[in-house]
Order: structure tokens, then sequence, then C-alpha cells
């Protein structure tokens, strides 16, 4: 396809522990067009913070190795980018924003300081051209006053606005690719909103794609074009976000779902719940990791790991059972 | 149970105060309002919400009612009992009747007891039951949380958090107490395992006639498990109503905002939802801005707010509301 | 910030104070008339002079009146001259140096200055550097022998490595030497021809323009050097490699990563300042440190500086002495740790701005 | 679309759901697929971590190696060199000239009997002075052999007691907090402020008088000065205890205060400590060292390794003759105090809190 950005084929990274090697990512595969919003959802440890970390090959090598897989950026390989030229990729084509406002800035910098390095770096802007873009950045993403606040020093900011100044150094070299690594899970829901509010309305501005990593499906609900659910280091699901809420077909899928209370319920409902808990990945997983906790479980699952299929248009399941029917496939 | 309007508990104008030392000799400067002025009551066999943001007091009240803070001002009623006047000994034993579940289930287990120790302690704190008793009544607490009774001689770290928070559900409710607080007890759990434990939440509750005063900052889930709710705000209550009175008709612009803050999992909705995003952050509870605690993020504050602290007021029945424009 | 210098100035007058009152809250353990016996020049002769003396010191009374006895002295009622008192600078007379402590002070405490100034330089820049490349190769050879180093340093007491270092480099090679200078550089230094400046030998030669003294004085001190730096290198060399460690796993170290940053400016500007706030506060423990190793080196390389001094002086038992170089360090170590704390200020925003 | 419109698809998505819906099966498995052994379970997950992470790595193994060896030594110092005379710590002298011997000099007085082993290893019938003598002729392998017991006894006396001065103050300070915290808190910054090893010298030097010259006053000096950094370590670590949910969750329990402080409290926050100081012995021993080496504290001839080479200061010009003097006692020293920090640094590693939850 001539507009997709990014295309990840069989991603694997794993990580070694005292405890013994873990398998965070084991074959993951995805791809991402021009100014889309990705969302990638699911519980911790399944593997999506990870997945997107190694795209940059910023997961700490050691204890983590990537194995396997291709990451093409605009046909070239990332994986394969000696670590002069995934420098130049990061933060000038595909930009980063972390989970914790807090502890993502450097403490003893100024925010101007930390603002105009990937501009000098990536834009190679003279001091006077990094200064009126610094204060016209941090003006963007609503902070008041920004000439002064330039001076100041992360403590000095809230979490909500240390995670704007966060936005602010992601976009500063209008990249094509934003990956947010559950940039709102450290904030209050008014925040969150905010947040979310200024991102939409940057896309729209800025046309950049986006890969939204998150936990929670309402957020994703509200911000994603398409979304992926992530279960024990797998896409286990992958649609468009109507058909994903409309009709889940994993059983995964419909168990997250199903297990949030409804907003609009008036009377009490009992929450659908999914038993068991998430697999610790110590081996990598030879059948389907969500056998144990599945409902739909067949004999087949204990053996054969399902690999993504299509359902419907744009919509993959990685599933041996049907969840209409309950029968295989 | 909504027939049952016997008062179990009832906050009178609760505050707590923490000092603020500054300065060359230390001396106190000031005083973080945590809590500043709280007044609500939980009946018998109900279960209210509290919700709020983070520092807006809503675990330092709950830690306030069961004496982990000692409240500045202010009365707490434990059905009869005044609680703010006892002592450590006479609250100790208030403690048979009212218990507590804590966030992390990682920090509230002590690491270094087995699930047996863990869960049978209020009993041998008490002198309920001591060597067999004791191992038979955990067991049975164990099956109540759905946990093999197996388990009672391993270690807290041997289990996740789900499996942890139920183990802490189990010590909570070892002296069959009447009345829990639940200080955010499913936030720091996985989405899948959070309904688990909140279906756990409500098992107990049928089977033991539990009152639960439940904090947390996730709206859907407070409204899906509470019978009421409160907004908490920066040190006060800002709204309190029915669950679904406070839903379908918020009174309060902080609830309204709050409401329409909530990430629903459905895109549909967003088509068509009208979003009120607030300004700004939350003031410092060191500091709060005079008159209306919520002046400053206001859509439709003016200058009466800022002058005159509104009366925490009751619109319709049941309804209260702590805002002039309501 | 002010209020935060000033809270820690405050604190001097009343450290100086816990300081001495512990100093001499220790000689309660000798009776009054062994204690009478310190605060003179000769030792007494007969009781008659024993009672004045206690008398005089109120040795017989209870701990504040000797305390502050000690503190203000006693002006004699007829000269109006006054004796002792610490607060004046009579620190009382030492028996075992034979001049009076606050002499010893003055003419050797240059000396020690200067070993310590030779001493910190070095001791800091290679440490730190070495630490940072520990933790950037961890686990590659540069590291195991970072920290192979670092233990074996740690394990060396600095006396057995001050005398084998003298057997190698004195004995048996006659490179360096012990003491402070050679005979005849010593008749050139007290000739009214040199000029002391700083009483900093090393450097008073070059602004005198006696380059042999220079290098005369250079080699007298290497080895004192040497034995002084190597403990502290392998000190600080484990303490930076953790303290970077530790820095390059927070996320504003992957945030410059996800900026494409070069792996030097991620390490030398956002990593290392961070990782150095720890040192800042190690700096001051390790002027604790220095003071307890100038005792030892000094004595062992037969430096005259006041660890010497100090050392002499309790090998002699005369208590005087030693209790004034401890007020005297005493002091020293409250106002380095004074600056250590208004460095970290200064260095950290978040102290800085609060 | 209307909100009826939206919760009516929804319905239509749970009809698919034909699955019975959440009830909570009973949970039969324990989350952790490792094998727990029966030493975790009772060391507790943190402490079992300390332990193991101690005996995993190959400097730390060294270290205990080092460590039992003198230890072995130290037990069976009469079986390698049997005491002479009344106080098996008095190291013998072959006469008194001032000049030490070399090493294999013959031993003329004050001989030791003379050990089994001693003839298969040396091939000799009489003693030597293997290691040669010092000045005085002390003989220099008798002094390192017993001082392998001063060393052991010295670093255990003194880490016993500031340890428990230590966690006596420190829990003081932490339990009743506010002011007594404070006061208690600033007299230990004050202890701190001033330099060990020139205050143990002091105090020595005022003991001696009283106590007459003999390992007391060292002892003594040592401890006054050594306890402060264990107060801390403590009253921080019961601090950070004390705030830990689990603390809160017993209060809420009804547990009464006692219960909790021994139950709850200490157990968690002195492991640390302990271990720390048993480490600490190498440290004790060092400065011990040093102070003999200053010439203050035991008497002459007392077997303890700085003495021995305290006796070096005097023979400077010509140590390149007389290098066994510094070199033996010292390589003993080096290697003692090397165990116990090889064991140190790797405890070091696993205690940093940065490595903590990571298992």
């Amino acid at each position: 396809m001539a507009n997709e950005l990014l295309n990840v084929q069989g991603l694997e990274t794993r990580f070694k522990t005292p405890e013994g090697l873990i398998h965070a990512v084991n074959g993951v595969s995805f791809h991402l067009k021009e100014g889309e919003t990705l969302g990638v959802v699911g519980e911790s440890g399944c593997g999506k913070s990870v997945s997107m970390l190694s795209v940059l090959k910023l997961v700490p090598m050691p204890p983590g190795e990537i194995v396997a897989g291709t990451a093409e950026f605009k046909g070239k390989d990332l994986l394969k980018m000696t670590n002069e030229e995934i420098r130049q990729v990061r933060g000038g084509q595909i930009a980063m924003v972390f989970q914790d406002p807090m502890t993502s800035l450097n403490p003893v910098m100024t925010i101007g300081k930390q603002l105009e390095e990937p501009l000098m770096l990536h834009l190679g802007l003279t001091k006077a051209q990094v200064r009126s873009r610094s204060i016209e950045l941090l003006e963007q993403v609503g902070i008041p006053r920004a000439a002064e606040r330039l001076k100041d020093y992360p403590h000095q900011y809230s979490g909500g606005m240390r995670q704007r100044v966060m936005i602010a150094m992601a976009l500063s070299c209008n990249p094509q690719i934003l990956i947010a690594d559950e940039p709102t899970t450290a904030l209050d829901v008014t925040i969150q909103a905010q947040i979310v509010e200024l991102v939409i309305k940057l896309r729209e501005q800025l046309g950049m794609a986006i890969v939204w990593i998150t936990h929670d499906l309402g957020v994703v609900a509200s911000i994603a074009h398409r979304v992926a659910v992530m279960y024990g280091g797998f896409i286990i699901e992958e649609a468009n976000v109507k058909d994903l809420y409309k009709s889940p077909s994993h059983p995964y899928t419909i168990g997250l779902l199903g297990s949030l209370p409804q907003i609009q319920a008036q009377t009490r409902q009992r929450l659908y719940s999914i038993d068991g808990m998430p697999p610790v990945l110590y081996k990598k997983p030879q059948a389907c990791p969500f056998a144990p906790r599945c409902k739909w479980v067949l004999e087949r699952c204990w053996h054969e790991n399902p690999r993504l299929e299509p359902v419907g248009e744009g919509h993959r399941v990685a599933c041996w059972a049907d969840t209409k029917s309950g029968s295989e496939r | 149970m909504q027939n049952d309007n016997e008062v179990l508990i009832r906050v009178e104008d609760l505050k707590v105060h923490f000092p603020i030392y500054r300065g060359v000799i230390r001396r106190q400067v000031g005083a973080v309002k945590a809590v500043d002025g709280v007044s609500f009551s939980v009946k018998k066999g109900e279960t209210v919400g509290l919700v709020g943001e983070s520092g807006c007091g809503k675990t330092t009240t709950g830690r306030a009612i069961i004496k982990l803070y000692e409240p500045t001002a202010g009365k707490v009623f434990f059905k009869d009992t005044e609680l703010t006047s006892l002592n450590n000994e006479e609250m100790r034993h208030m403690r048979k009747d009212m218990q507590m579940i804590f966030q992390d289930p990682y920090a509230s287990l002590n690491p270094r007891m087995t699930l047996r120790d863990i869960v049978g302690e209020p009993l041998l704190a008490f002198g309920l039951a001591s060597g067999k008793e004791i191992d038979e009544r955990v067991a049975e607490l164990l099956k109540m949380v759905r946990l093999s009774p197996d388990f009672m001689l391993r270690y807290p770290h041997e289990f996740s958090g789900g499996q942890r928070q139920r183990i802490g559900i189990a010590r909570s409710i070892a002296m069959n107490p009447s009345f829990v607080i639940c200080d955010e007890p499913i936030s720091a759990l996985d989405v899948s395992i959070q309904a688990q434990i909140i279906n756990l939440f409500e098992d107990l509750q049928r089977d033991l006639n539990l009152t639960y005063l439940f904090i947390a900052h996730d709206l859907s889930m407070v409204r899906h498990i509470s019978d009421r709710v409160a907004v908490m705000y920066l040190g006060i209550i800002a709204e309190m109503a029915d669950r679904n009175e406070i839903y379908n008709n918020p009174l309060h612009p902080y609830t309204k905002a709050l409401l329409s803050a909530i990430p629903v999992a459905d895109p549909v909705y967003y088509e068509t939802r009208k979003r009120i995003v607030l300004e700004g952050d939350v003031p410092s509870p060191a500091n709060p801005p005079s008159g209306c605690r919520f002046r400053t993020r206001c859509p439709i504050a003016d200058a009466h707010c800022a002058e005159e602290r509104p009366e925490f007021r009751e619109i319709t029945s049941g309804h209260f509301v702590a805002c002039f424009k309501a | 910030m002010t209020n935060y210098i000033i809270r820690r100035l405050l604190l001097v007058p009343v450290i100086l104070f816990g300081v001495s009152v512990i100093i001499m809250g220790m000689l309660q353990l000798l009776g009054p008339i062994e204690r009478s016996a310190l605060y003179v020049k000769d030792f007494p002769k007969n009781d008659r002079q024993v009672d004045g003396i206690i008398k005089k010191y109120a040795l017989d009374r209870p701990f504040h009146e000797q305390y502050w006895r000690w503190l203000t002295g006693v002006k004699d009622p007829v000269t109006g001259h006054r004796e002792g008192g610490v607060l004046y600078g009579d620190f009382g007379y030492s028996r075992s140096a034979s001049q009076p402590v606050i002499d010893i002070i003055r003419t050797r405490f240059p000396n020690t200055v200067e070993l310590a100034l030779w001493t910190v330089v070095p001791m800091l820049s290679i440490g730190i550097w070495l630490g940072i490349k520990a933790a950037v190769y961890q686990n590659t050879w540069v590291d195991q022998l970072a920290r192979m180093f670092s233990i074996v340093g740690t394990s060396f007491p600095t006396f057995v490595f001050g005398l084998l270092v003298l057997i190698l480099f004195y004995a048996k090679l006659g490179w360096f030497m012990p003491g402070k200078m050679s005979d005849w550089a010593n008749q050139v230094v007290r000739s009214p021809q040199f000029v002391n400046y700083t009483k900093l030998l090393t450097i008073d030669s070059l602004l005198n323009g006696r380059f042999d003294i220079f290098w005369d004085a250079l080699r007298h001190m290497i080895l004192p050097i040497l034995t002084l730096s190597y403990i502290n290198w392998a000190t600080y060399v484990r303490v930076m490699r953790s303290s970077m460690l530790e820095t390059l796993r927070m996320d504003y170290v992957t945030t410059a990563r996800a900026k494409g940053l070069t792996e030097g400016v991620v390490i030398n500007q956002h990593a290392r300042p961070n990782a150095m706030l720890p040192i800042v506060t190690m700096a001051g423990m390790s002027v604790v440190g220095l003071l307890g190793g100038v005792i030892i080196t000094e004595t062992v390389f037969n430096y005259p500086g006041i660890g010497k001094a100090t050392a002499d002086a309790a090998a002699n038992l005369d208590v005087v002495t030693t209790i004034g170089m401890a007020i005297f360090s005493g002091f020293i170590l409250i106002i380095s740790n004074l600056i250590v704390d208004v460095m970290y200020a200064v260095i950290d925003p978040r102290v800085r701005l609060s | 679309m209307t909100e009826d419109k939206i919760i009516a698809d929804q319905e239509v998505n749970r009809e698919s759901m034909e699955a019975p819906s959440g009830d909570n099966f009973m949970l039969e498995e324990a989350h952790s697929d490792r094998k727990i052994t029966r030493l975790e379970r009772w060391l507790g997950p943190e402490n079992y971590r300390i332990l193991r992470g101690l005996v995993k790595t190959p400097a730390s193994i060294i270290g205990f190696i080092l460590v039992f060896i003198f230890l072995m030594v130290a037990i069976f110092a009469p079986v390698i060199i049997p005491p002479v005379g009344r106080d098996p710590y008095k190291m013998p002298r072959d006469g008194f000239s001032g000049e030490p011997k070399p090493m294999g000099a013959e031993w003329k007085r004050n001989k030791p009997e003379i050990p089994f082993w001693y003839k298969a290893v040396t091939g000799k019938d009489k003693w030597v002075h293997i290691l040669g003598t010092a000045q005085g002729q002390y003989d220099i392998f008798y002094g390192i052999i017993w001082g392998t017991r001063t060393a052991f006894k010295t670093g255990f006396i003194v880490v016993v007691a500031t340890v428990l001065i230590g966690v006596i103050v420190g829990s003081i300070a932490a339990y009743y907090g506010g002011l007594t915290d404070n006061i208690i808190m600033r007299f230990v910054d004050i202890f701190m402020t001033l330099p060990y090893i020139m205050m143990a010298l002091i105090l020595t030097s005022v003991l001696t008088p009283v106590l007459g010259k003999s390992i007391l006053p060292p002892l003594i000096a040592m401890i006054s000065f050594g306890w402060m950094g264990y107060a801390r370590i403590i009253r921080s670590d019961i601090l950070s205890i004390k705030e830990r949910d689990f603390v809160l969750a017993a209060k809420v329990s009804g547990v009464k205060n006692s219960r909790i402080l021994f139950k709850h409290i200490l157990p968690n926050a002195i492991f640390p400590t302990l271990v720390l100081a048993s480490l600490g012995i190498g440290d004790v021993v060092l400065s011990f060292a040093a102070l003999s080496f200053l010439g203050i504290g035991t008497q002459e001839g007392y077997a303890d390794w700085g003495q021995i080479l305290s006796f070096a200061r005097n023979w400077i010009t010509s140590l390149d003759r007389y290098w066994y003097i510094v070199v033996w006692p010292g390589l003993t020293l080096v290697l003692f105090v090397m165990g116990w920090n090889l064991i140190g640094d790797a405890m070091r590693d696993v205690l940093d809190p940065r490595m903590r939850g990571k298992s």
C-alpha cells in the first residue's frame, strides 16, 4: 500500500531476568497508515509497550533483546538500522510520549533546554529560531505565559503541564508518527480529558499518525481509528474501532468489554468477568495463551496457537473458536 | 435493604489538616487542608461511593473515619458511638466492627507472614480463636473470597495482584464487621481482574450484609457498585445524591465536567457527546481558593463565588450540592 | 534558598557546641587531679600547685562550670592576663610538641592543606570518570576492572599501602622519599630570600622561581598523595558507578534517547548531572575520610601536618593536643559540610528553587 | 444517534456472549510458576533474594572462602602454633635485640612446642622464625596466627555492641518520633560530624591512663563512635516500614501496638541492618589495626596485626631489607578485610533500592 507508513512483521522481544527469560513480545505484526491513529490495548505485561519500544530500538539492551522481526518505516527496516541512522529517525520522524510525566523530564534541566534539543538536532535551527519555535510549541499545547515558563524546571510544572511539555517536545520536529505510551494513565480524569482533546486537536492540525498505547478501552474509543488488542505478547484481535466495540470476536476482547460497567445503565447489572489471571511469560506460549481463561475453549486451543485471520472487512482475530456459534471456525 | 433506614455511620463536618513546617526554626506556617468540612452518612446495608481526583481528600476521609489519621475537627458516629473521642484501646475494639481494604495489594500484606497469619491476625488480636479454630476460620474465609484453603501456609509474594487483594478482603471480613471502607481497592488491578473483585464485593455484601464506603477515582465503577455517590473536590463534598440521580441530573459544574470526562468504551458515543473540558489544574490544598473551592476552574463562576463559600444544601430530596448556581 | 542557607548557618554553632561538649565530656573520665595536669605547661610539682589549678579551672565543680571556664579561660585578677579559653584561640599547651596547640595548627595546617588539595583534584576527576565508564560499559572488562580496583582499593588499609609503596619507591628504588623536603631545600626555604606567599610549598617555590625546590617538594609529596587518593578513588568509583547505573534507568534518559540525541549527549548532558548529585553529598563525607586519612598517612610518611601531630600526641597520651586538634577538625568539617550543602542546593534546582 | 440506540447495540453484543457470566471460580493455582523452596518461605521473598544474591556471584564466594579460612585459622590457632607462656595473646620473643631477624632464622628462646604438621611441611626438626621476627624479636608468624583470634574477637565485640546501641537508639527515635526523634538524631548528627579515627584516638588516649594499656580502651572508643550509622539505618527503615500499608492494615485489624512493632515492623526493618553489620567486622578490624599502628591501645607484644606493622615505622630507611615485617601482616590484614568487603560489595548490590521489587 502506498500510504503505509510503518509495517511491523513478526516482532519478538524478550528480557533476561534473575527469574528467567521473559518472553514479552512473541510475534507481533501490524501496520500504520498515514494520518491514522492505532490504539493498542492490553493489560499490564501483555507486551504493548515493549513492542513499541522495540520498534525504535529503545528497549534497554541488555537485559532486553529483539530476537526476530522487521519494522519497515517508509520502506526501510528500523531494526536493521545502525545506531546513527535510527537516531535520525527518533525524535525527528517518529516521536514518543511516555507514561509518567513526573519522571520523563530531566529534573536538573530547564524546560526550554529540553525543548530545544530536538529542534537543534533534527532541524538545525539557529538560537533565535529555536527560541521562537519553543514558545510557539508551548503555546500550541496550551501552556500560558510560555516565554517565561521556558526558564522553569520540571518540578515547577504540574503533572498535566508536564505531559503537555512532553507532547510539545515530541511534536517539535513535525514527526510522521507519534507513539504515545499510556500518556494519560498517570493523570486524573479531567486532566486526561484535556490531554486527549489536545492530541485530537493537534492531530487535525499536523496530520501525523499516532500509536496510542493504553489499557483503557474508553480512552481508545475516543481517539483511535483502528484498535489492536494484545494478550500474552500477541495481537489477538484487530479491527476498525467501531467494528471492534460493536462486534468483538475474540473471547478476551468480549470479556474485557463485558467487564466494564455500562455508564448508561439505570439498573445494576452483574459485571461479566474473565476468570484467572494474565500469564507470566517465562515460556514462549506454544498454544493459545488465553486458553486457560477462555469460556469457549476447544480441544485445539491447547495445542495450537491461532494466527490472526480475517473475519470481516479489516477485522482480524486470532481464535480457533467462533464466538458467535461456539464451534470451531 | 433500602427499607432499612438505620444510619450506620454519620460524619459531621470532618476536618483533617496536616501541618506544614517551614523556615529557620521549623515554625508551622500553614496546613494542608486535606479534608475541610465533610458531612455525610451511610445507611445500614448500602454502598456509598466517594469519588474524586487525586489530592481531593477521599482517602484521607476514609482513613480519618477509621482513625488512622487523627481528625482535626468534626465528629464521626458509628452506630451510637462517637469515634473521635475514643482512646486507642477503645478504638481498637471498635475495629472489630469496622474494617478497611487498602489500595495497593502489594504493600498491604506483610511479606514475612503466611496467609494463615495474615488472615487470622484479627482473630488473634481479639483473642477470639486459637490454634485449630483459627485454621478452620481462615480456611472458611479463604473460600469466601474464592481462594483455595490449600494456600494457607504460603506467602503473599506467591500470588498475583488480584489474588492478594482477595487475601486483603478475607482479612477485613474475618471479624464479621458491619462496615468496610474500600480505599481504591481495584485501581491497582488489571481491567479483567477489576470485574472479578467488584463481583466479589457484591457477593460478600449480599451474603454478609455489609455496608461499604467505596472510595475510587473511577466514576463508572463507583456508579456500578454504589447506591449513593458523593463527589469530592479539594477537601469538600461538591455533590451527593442517589446513583442514578447524580449521573442523570448532575447539578454541580464539577460533577458535570467529571462525568463528561469519563472515558466510555463506545466509539459511537463520542460522535455525539459534547465534552466539558476543564481548564487548568486542581489548586494546592495547602492554599485553597477563597469562597467556592471550584471557582478557579468553574466555567460559570462569578464574583460571588470568590467571596462566600457555598453551603452544602439539599436541593431535592437526598440530592445535596455545594454550589450557588444549582 | 537563602532561607535554607541561613538555617544551615545557624546550625553551625549548635553543632560546634555539641562537638565540644562531647569532647569535654570524655575528659570527665579522668579525675580532677589527672585533669589538672592537662591545663598547664609544666607538670604540677606539689599538692598546692595541683589544688591551685583545680580551683582555677573549677575542675572539682560540675561539668557546666568547667566547660564554661574551658571556653572562656580565666582572667588573672591582678594582671588582667587571660589564661586558657578556647573561644580566644587558646587551645592549651602541647607537652608532646613543646609549644602551644594553636601554634602547631598554625604551622602545620598549611602542610596538610597542601596535601589535601593535591589529593582532592585527581581523586575526584579520576574516580568520577572511571565510575561513569564502568556504568556505561556495564559488565564489560572496563567495568570488571573498575570494580576489582574498587574492591581491592577499599580493602587496603592506608598504612599497609603506604608502607608497601615506601618499600618499593623509597627503600628499593629511591625515587621518592618520606618527610616534607630535603635538608638543602629546608635551608633555602628558611633563608630570608625565600618569600612565603601562601605557605604552600609547591606554590611558593614556583612563585619564587625555584623549580628545584618545587621538584623536591613534589618528590616528597607524591607517595602520600597516592596513598590518600587510592582509597578514595575506590569509593568514588563505586558510588559513581551505582549512581550512574541508576540514572541510566530513569525515564528521562529514555526520553532523551527517544529524542534522537547521540549517546554522548544522553550520557554527558542528561545522565551525568543527575548522577553527580550523590557524589556531591559524598564529597562532604570524604573530607571526614581525608582527615582520618591524613592522621595515618602523615604518620607513615613522617609528613609534618596536623595529622602527624595528632597521632604523636595520642601516642604520648597528650590529651590537650588531641582535643585541640579534634575541636579544630570538627570546625573544618562543619564548614566543609556547609559548603557541600550549599553546593548541592546550587546544583539541584529542586532544592534551589523551593 | 440517541442513547437508547447505543444501549440497544450493547445489548445485542451481550446476547452474542452466551457463556456463563462472571461467577468467581475457586482459584486453585497460585500465581507463581516457580518452585518455592522452604528456605524462601521461611525467609520471605526479600530476604531470600538477598541471600540468593549473596551466594550467586563469584566475588562473594571468594569472599566467603577467605573469611572461612580465617575462621579456621582462628579456631585452630593452638594447633598451628601452640601458645607460649601463660597469656597466649602475648607474642613470644626470641631475645631483646632491636634488629629484626630474617625469615628462616633459628628460634632460640621461648620456642613453642612443635606441632604435628611442622616437620612434614617445613622438613625441619626445630622451630625457625618462619616469617622472621619484628623489632624486639617478636615472632611474626605467631603474631599473625594468634592475631586472627584478636581480629575476630575485636570485630565481633565491637559489631555486636554498636549494632545493639544503634538499634536501640534508632528504634527509640523512630518509635517515639517528634521531639524525641529530633533530639536523638541531632545528637547522632553531631557524633557523625567528628572524624571517627581521630575521636577513637582521643578517647583511647583518655581511657588508657584510667584502664591501663590493654585491648579495652580501643574497643570502648570504637564502640562509642561507631554506633551512629546503624542508628540511622534502622531508624529510616523503621520509618519507611511504619508507613507501609500492611502496618496500617494491622492497625485496622485491631492488632496491639507492641505486636505491630515486633511482628510487623522490626522483622521487616532489621534484616538489612543485621546483614550490613555482620559485614562491618572487616572495617572494625581495619580501624583497630590502624589504632595499634599509631601506637596506642594494646600493650607492646600483644598479638595483633596492626602492632606488628607498627614496628615497621622505626625501620623505614631499611625496609628493603626488612620488608617481611610489612608484607606478611599487611597481606593478612588485606585479605581479611577483602574477604568481608567482597561479601559486602555483593550485599550492597542486592540491598540497593533500585534492585528491590525486581523479583
